[in-house]
């Protein structure tokens, strides 16, 4: 376990005070810590979103990029130095909304990437319009009549996917996403945990309550998270009772694996240019 | 019969989509290049898999050659079609060779003086190979004998291609080129006006631009490609595919364009050498990204090789309609560079130079290739690609013994220049966040205005070296001073190669031409404004309907280019072409 | 049942000799005419590959768009007027690659349209790259060591993702394909029909042999098409044995049916503007 | 003391994000629009929810007005930052009205000769309402209280306001305000030298800019948006889901950018008037969709409201970065109309205009809009919304008695104007695929170069007539001829209102300045020239750092805009900016 206070940042958060971000921040620094890597060997790549600002409110390399497309960029970051834990953290707007596309193929893919959903089911930093994940008839200043789309369900999509490590947290139980964390670093492969996370100024349904009624750990049942069908049944359970923990893990290889080039190590520690010989050879193909 | 022209000819085979019309031209130009000849070649395709009508035109040449020609002596015609297309550009003495079964009509060749070379092709194939697959071999095979060219050429050639089908397939395919190749010679070769012959000396590349870009981008250091196949730079893609493993590379086939530039700019964030590859339409989806690789300060290499729009267009063709598209794409102001290199020497010197710039300068830099200048061949002597002269300038990439020595780093900082220190994730004395928002010189977001106000400037100040360290337009011709020019085409990207032509053939017509060739684009090369203020008559000659380059330098340097040749049916220029236009702009017929 | 005549276009296909689009032009035509939907009713709106310029071939409303964008324009195009037939044509790269986050995002609106992927399981048009659905370790010219990632499991994704009819058809099969298209337009909602279509020129796994040798019909065995679960494990069959035939069907309200404004018939017959009255009352807002 | 001054005074709200500063604002703007004065006001917020430092400043006059000021008469203060902040602006005998909790300092104030006004206003709201929420509209009614302003007004906008929360939150914040205005008006309103009077005459409509559009684009018959919410646009989409029940209309928000102009293509080519609305990085995503409308030549309506990039920027702030990229974004060259409206009437008139542009010469017209424009509010007469002035004109779209006369119906039929007669899908007679390749006048996909010509120029074509029929530049000043000014300011968008009153600011101080602005840039107007040819020194007012219109200007005309007046901090221009840098310029050291 490191000391925490390698990750103190030197920023204050802007969020709002109360906002489940909170408690995500706390989680990231802890599980880094307690998985002992320094902020220089993590990169966190986010979006853009309330959330996605994480990265500054912490002592981390980060990178803050665009709306919806951290999946990529960190894909390609742990291609170019795999020495690096990578992780993405973003919005479920950012995610599941403009990023959807990504998502389906990171599963595929199965880059060894940490993707941390704090999914609050709003848009939050544009102001309360609704998001992917907004209950169907959801009331916002975009669908003052109730929106009309059914939600979407990530951890069912990211199963059928392919994804290789699928699990939900929630802020309100901040070991257990902790640990959730931990697990999904350790995970060879694309992990996806969406963060059940309040937003306090916009989302009058999805709130703290909410969740603490119904909230029930996965760990504390039977469920056999090998078992891809039965995942599958639990990622459709949202109602009275809602799972948290991990659905569904699967070992398989991963992204940077199947790159030959990445086998001597990292790419951006590898020489930068062919030999002399090399570069012949690829001359004397055109002869 | 007059005596023969030996090695100058313009050979042309036309057919179907699937009849293996490049890979044929592709070989027998190979073949030629072995034969220490010069060549030019490119090819015309349709956007469908079979049918329809393609063709790949090779010139051969004693000396160095730009372009293609209008006019062909040598037509292969695998279809009627093909014979009905092009007869109009045969020279009359030329002639056209075709597989008996295609019973073409003799008259009207013979109204035009083009004589018809019928062969047993599918027959040869079938008899000596045992596949009608093997026509094309025949057909190349009849090309070299009545042209009296050297067999073992196009025997090599056949052995490199065929060998990873095995080595009864090679052998089927030689029994047929050679059988092929006496039929002709002993029937034809005597009665043809043309002849090729073998030169000494050495042996040359057939070079594309697509290739010519991915040897310079290796030979620089590249390390990632990251792309959604586009015509026409899909061969980039394939170059990158097929050599990633030999040579430590990955390419990365992405779901779509924004995440192909999304992590390209990932990959360079962290260090390496990136690139993308696509056209305008993909292009079109890097925008945001652009900008994001603009605001963060992000080194990435993006060729987008143009083809004719708007949208899908044409999709096969060729055209320059996006220059002022990729000098502006993107919401807000930020450095970025656009080299337009204009034959496939040049993109090589692109390829290995963007990353130079790209890091120096920190900003995306933009190779604007085009269709033609992407997929057309030359032959190039073997030290115009030298790994040696390859040179590679980091910039203001922090070394970890720097870093060692750095205290409270900043990856923003204000400095002279604009350009700041840069360090890649990995190190501990210099872990920092990059961002889209507006920010501080240690990389946290600010909306203070007076702060804004620097880092604007900051960041367009890059361009200010940049414009006085790249490439600065060329002048071709007799007169590079332009002193004595009456006339000066002002060109950027592949027309230079038509143009050289044109100009060479305007000076032996007696006509004092010159040209100013852009080699790069934006930010406006120092010293541009100089060298097109000394030409007397300025005439630009672009791939588009509006001048876009004519337009640039008018806003840049106040002048007025005076007239506009252009081109936007998807053709590439030919030197006639822009002969006769030029004819037409001054008024007088001309016969070119 | 039209006559078939009706649908002839005046532009001869540009598929190579062979290639399963000519089957699913086919199939296209039969099921409009069996449903009696004349040219001028229905609007087939398709993105870009080879198999996208099937309106061209056929006479009937078309909108030959861009890359992967066929769903929002067909979505649109319903909701200006829901008196016509709209279906989606477009092949694997198009809906899966580039296009799947429209994909997500119609099957949670469920637009009363009918998506025909031609699956090819490759990229046809720009001359065989591997494409979403290529089978991992697929050898193709970009991926001369093998592709990279798992192959995209489109009726999975779409079960997850909420799609109210979700079916898989054969080239080889058409009766069965026609009878497929037929319900997929019947059903009101989005349905996906992914069609197994062999690429004669690129595609040298997935073949006519391939597919005759495999498929069968779920019609044909005691799969029950409105339960969930049993589609989803139906989904990931690939193999010896290979279904085709409507996997997943649910009734849900449509898209178009869930906006007031649509409720008096098609968007496009309303009068164009507000009543000055109406006008007024908008400005007194702002008093 | 002094007379009081009356009805000219600058109000300023301070505060964190959440404490309710904009909704106050609005509040309170509207309840002086509603005793008959004139207000400009505008507001600047952080890219956050809560806390940071936000504002809103309300401008009053008995006439119209067009621009905020840079000095303020009377701050409410939320926080003691918004003290700080704002002291410095604040004129000699202006006050602060602060909660007596904030303890603020008084002496820093008197050397300024500011006046506190301490309040309890958390008391009274506690007191009176029963809630500290209240105590914002305590301060507002302590405002009008110390301005001497009638309270009914202020009465009012609070019933319509808390209306749907219900009777009890009504009487609550009746109570309050009535509390809070007689505490003020007794203690204090004496002491302050400014007066708010009411005038009569008919109420005044109080319009943002993206209001405006909104209700030009339901006037012209828009039934359809499609959008994913960006700053400063979400308002247009805000408006419409709020009124599409109402009115009959689709709001359709999406999953991303490309999914808003896909889908307002696929609406449009279906016969809605069809819109999107976003900002700078959602329209990067919209490009090549944008290129789709353009080779399709369906009519679709885009807003861009513009923010300071590059990337995420500042992303609540103006800027006016985009022009160039509106301008050329898309690959390939095809007709789009760019729309840069002035002030909130111009914006209507443009919201309007747009669709009857864009089906008439069936291409894309962009609305180039910004934060400043789309966010400030101003009075405007009612019936300058006119809803029986606003024209609508379909072009050629063909009716369905039209089509059925109709033979051998041709969708991109070449014509003289380039304009082709435009059908719906639906009828028998025009059943037609509109496709993004290059096509024949029917529709289907062609490559050949003659054709695909042809095509070229018909869609370029339509430029030449549009070019005419744009609104040209318009000439403000006391001389529009422009033959004496011996200073003329060259503008777009919003730079409009501060230019106006800085106009009229120099003309009052003896000087001759006039001012030239575009309301639509593309294709650069017929006129345009001329108009600008007859000004004698020209001067660039812009925000963005390179003077993009200069650069057009000279590009299209050869006139060479003199100087530059700049701005890229995220801040509007201010009459007193452009007066402080126009010194700056002259060489002189301007007081203003
Ligand atoms: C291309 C693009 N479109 C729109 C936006 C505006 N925008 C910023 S954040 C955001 C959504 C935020 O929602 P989410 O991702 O759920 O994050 P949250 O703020 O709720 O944490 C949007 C639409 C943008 N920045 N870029
Ligand atoms: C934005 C964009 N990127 C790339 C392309 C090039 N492109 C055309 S078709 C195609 C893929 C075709 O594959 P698929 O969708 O499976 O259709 P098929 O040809 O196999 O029927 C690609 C990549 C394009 N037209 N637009
Ligand atoms: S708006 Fe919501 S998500 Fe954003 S900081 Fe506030 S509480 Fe958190
Ligand atoms: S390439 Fe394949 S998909 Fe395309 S037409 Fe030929 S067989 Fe069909
Ligand atoms: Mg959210
Ligand atoms: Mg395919």
């Amino acid at each position: 376990m490191l000391d925490l206070r390698l990750y103190q940042g030197r920023e204050k958060p802007t969020w709002c005070p109360g906002c489940g971000d909170w408690g995500i921040l706390a989680a990231v620094k802890n599980a880094l810590a307690e998985l002992e890597i320094p902020p220089h060997r993590a990169l966190i790549v986010s979006g853009i979103g309330c959330g996605s600002k994480l990265p500054h409110y912490m002592r981390v390399n980060g990178f803050h990029g665009i709306h919806g497309r951290a999946l990529p960029i960190a894909t390609a970051a742990k291609l170019a130095n795999h020495a690096l834990t990578v992780l993405v953290v973003a919005g479920d707007g950012d995610s599941y909304g403009i990023g959807g596309n990504h998502l389906l193929h990171a599963c595929r893919r199965n880059p060894d990437i940490t993707h941390l959903v704090e999914d609050n089911r709003i848009y939050g930093l544009t102001k309360g319009q609704y998001s992917p994940t907004s209950e169907q008839g959801s009331l916002t200043v975009t669908s003052p009549e109730g929106s009309v789309e059914l939600g979407f369900n990530p951890l069912a999509v990211a199963i059928a996917a392919g994804a290789s490590f699928v699990a939900r947290g929630y802020v309100g139980d901040l070991k257990h996403l902790t640990s959730l964390i931990v697990r999904g670093v350790q995970h060879k492969g694309y992990a996806l945990i969406d963060i059940l996370q309040p937003c306090v100024t916009f989302n009058r349904v999805n709130t703290y309550e909410f969740y603490n009624e119904r909230v029930y750990r996965l760990e504390e049942t039977d469920h056999d998270p090998h078992d891809r069908l039965a995942a599958f049944r639990r990622a459709f359970e949202w109602g009275e009772r809602i799972p948290i923990g991990l659905f569904y893990e699967e070992e398989r290889p991963t992204h940077e694996e199947s790159f030959p080039a990445l086998r001597e190590g990292p790419l951006v520690e590898r020489p930068l240019r062919p030999s002399l010989e090399e570069f012949e050879a690829l001359k004397a193909e055109l002869l | 019969m007059a005596e023969k022209v030996i090695n100058r000819l313009s050979f042309k085979i036309g057919g179907e989509a699937g009849q293996g019309v490049e890979s044929s031209g592709a070989g027998f130009a190979k073949a030629l290049a072995r034969g220490g000849l010069h060549i030019f070649a490119y090819q015309d395709y349709m956007s469908r898999i079979r049918g329809g009508h393609n063709f790949f035109q090779i010139r051969v040449a004693e000396r160095p050659i730009y372009s293609h020609t209008d006019e062909i002596e040598l037509l292969l015609a695998l279809t009627a079609e093909a014979v009905a297309r092009h007869l109009p550009e045969l020279v009359p003495g030329g002639g056209i060779i075709a597989d008996a079964e295609l019973k073409l009509e003799e008259a009207p060749l013979a109204d035009r003086g083009v004589k018809l070379f019928h062969l047993p092709l599918a027959k040869i194939a079938l008899e000596e190979g045992g596949s009608r697959v093997m026509l094309n071999t025949a057909a190349l095979g009849a090309a070299a004998g009545i042209t009296n060219y050297k067999l073992e050429h196009l025997e090599s050639v056949i052995e490199d291609n065929f060998k990873v089908k095995g080595p009864q397939i090679v052998k089927a395919n030689l029994a047929v080129v050679r059988a092929a190749y006496e039929y002709a010679q002993q029937r034809y070769a005597a009665d043809f006006g043309y002849e090729l012959r073998e030169l000494p000396g050495p042996r040359r590349l057939v070079l594309s631009g697509n290739t010519a870009i991915c040897l310079g981008a290796v030979a620089a250091g590249c390390k990632f490609l990251a792309a959604y196949p586009m015509t026409p730079t899909t061969g980039i893609l394939e170059w990158f595919a097929a050599h990633a493993g030999r040579l430590g590379l990955v390419f990365k086939q992405t779901e779509d364009e924004i995440a192909a530039i999304t992590m390209a700019i990932g990959a360079a964030h962290m260090g390496l050498r990136a690139m993308c590859a696509t056209s305008g339409g993909g292009f079109s989806l890097m925008v945001e990204a652009l900008g994001l690789a603009g605001m963060t300060e992000t080194p990435i290499v993006i060729v987008e090789g143009q083809r004719p729009g708007p949208s899908t267009g044409l999709p096969t063709k060729t055209e320059q309609g996006d220059l002022l598209f990729v000098l502006h794409a993107s919401q807000g102001e930020f450095p970025r560079i656009v080299l337009t290199p204009g034959d496939a020497e040049e993109a090589f010197l692109a390829g290995a130079e963007a990353f130079n710039l790209a890091e120096r300068y920190q900003c995306p830099v933009i190779i604007l290739s085009d269709h033609f200048l992407g997929t057309s061949l030359r032959t190039v002597e073997p030290d115009r690609l030298d790994l040696e002269k390859v040179e590679i300038d980091r910039g203001e990439l922090l070394t970890p013994e720097k870093l060692e020595r750095l205290e409270d780093y900043k990856r923003f900082r204000f400095t002279e220049t604009g350009i700041s220190p840069r360090a890649v994730p990995g190190h501990p004395k210099a872990v920092y966040v990059a961002t889209g928002d507006e920010h501080a010189e240690d990389g946290r977001i600010t909306e203070d205005p007076a702060l804004r106000r620097k880092m604007v400037e900051k960041r367009l100040r890059k361009l200010e070296l940049a414009r006085r360290e790249l490439p600065p337009p060329v002048a071709f011709g007799p007169d590079p001073e332009l002193e004595e020019t009456e006339l000066t085409f002002v060109a950027w990207g592949s027309t230079l190669g038509p143009l050289r032509e044109a100009v060479e053939r305007l000076n032996s017509q007696g006509r004092r031409a010159g040209l100013v060739h852009f080699r790069a684009v934006w930010p406006f090369p120092e010293g541009a404004a100089e060298i097109l203020a000394r030409a007397r008559r300025l005439i630009a000659v672009e791939g588009n309907y509006t001048g876009q380059l004519a337009g640039l330098i008018r806003q840049e340097t106040g002048i007025k280019v005076e007239g506009l040749i252009s081109k936007y049916d998807g053709l590439p220029f030919s030197p006639g072409y822009i002969l006769e236009k030029l004819g037409e702009l001054e008024g007088v017929k001309s016969g070119a």
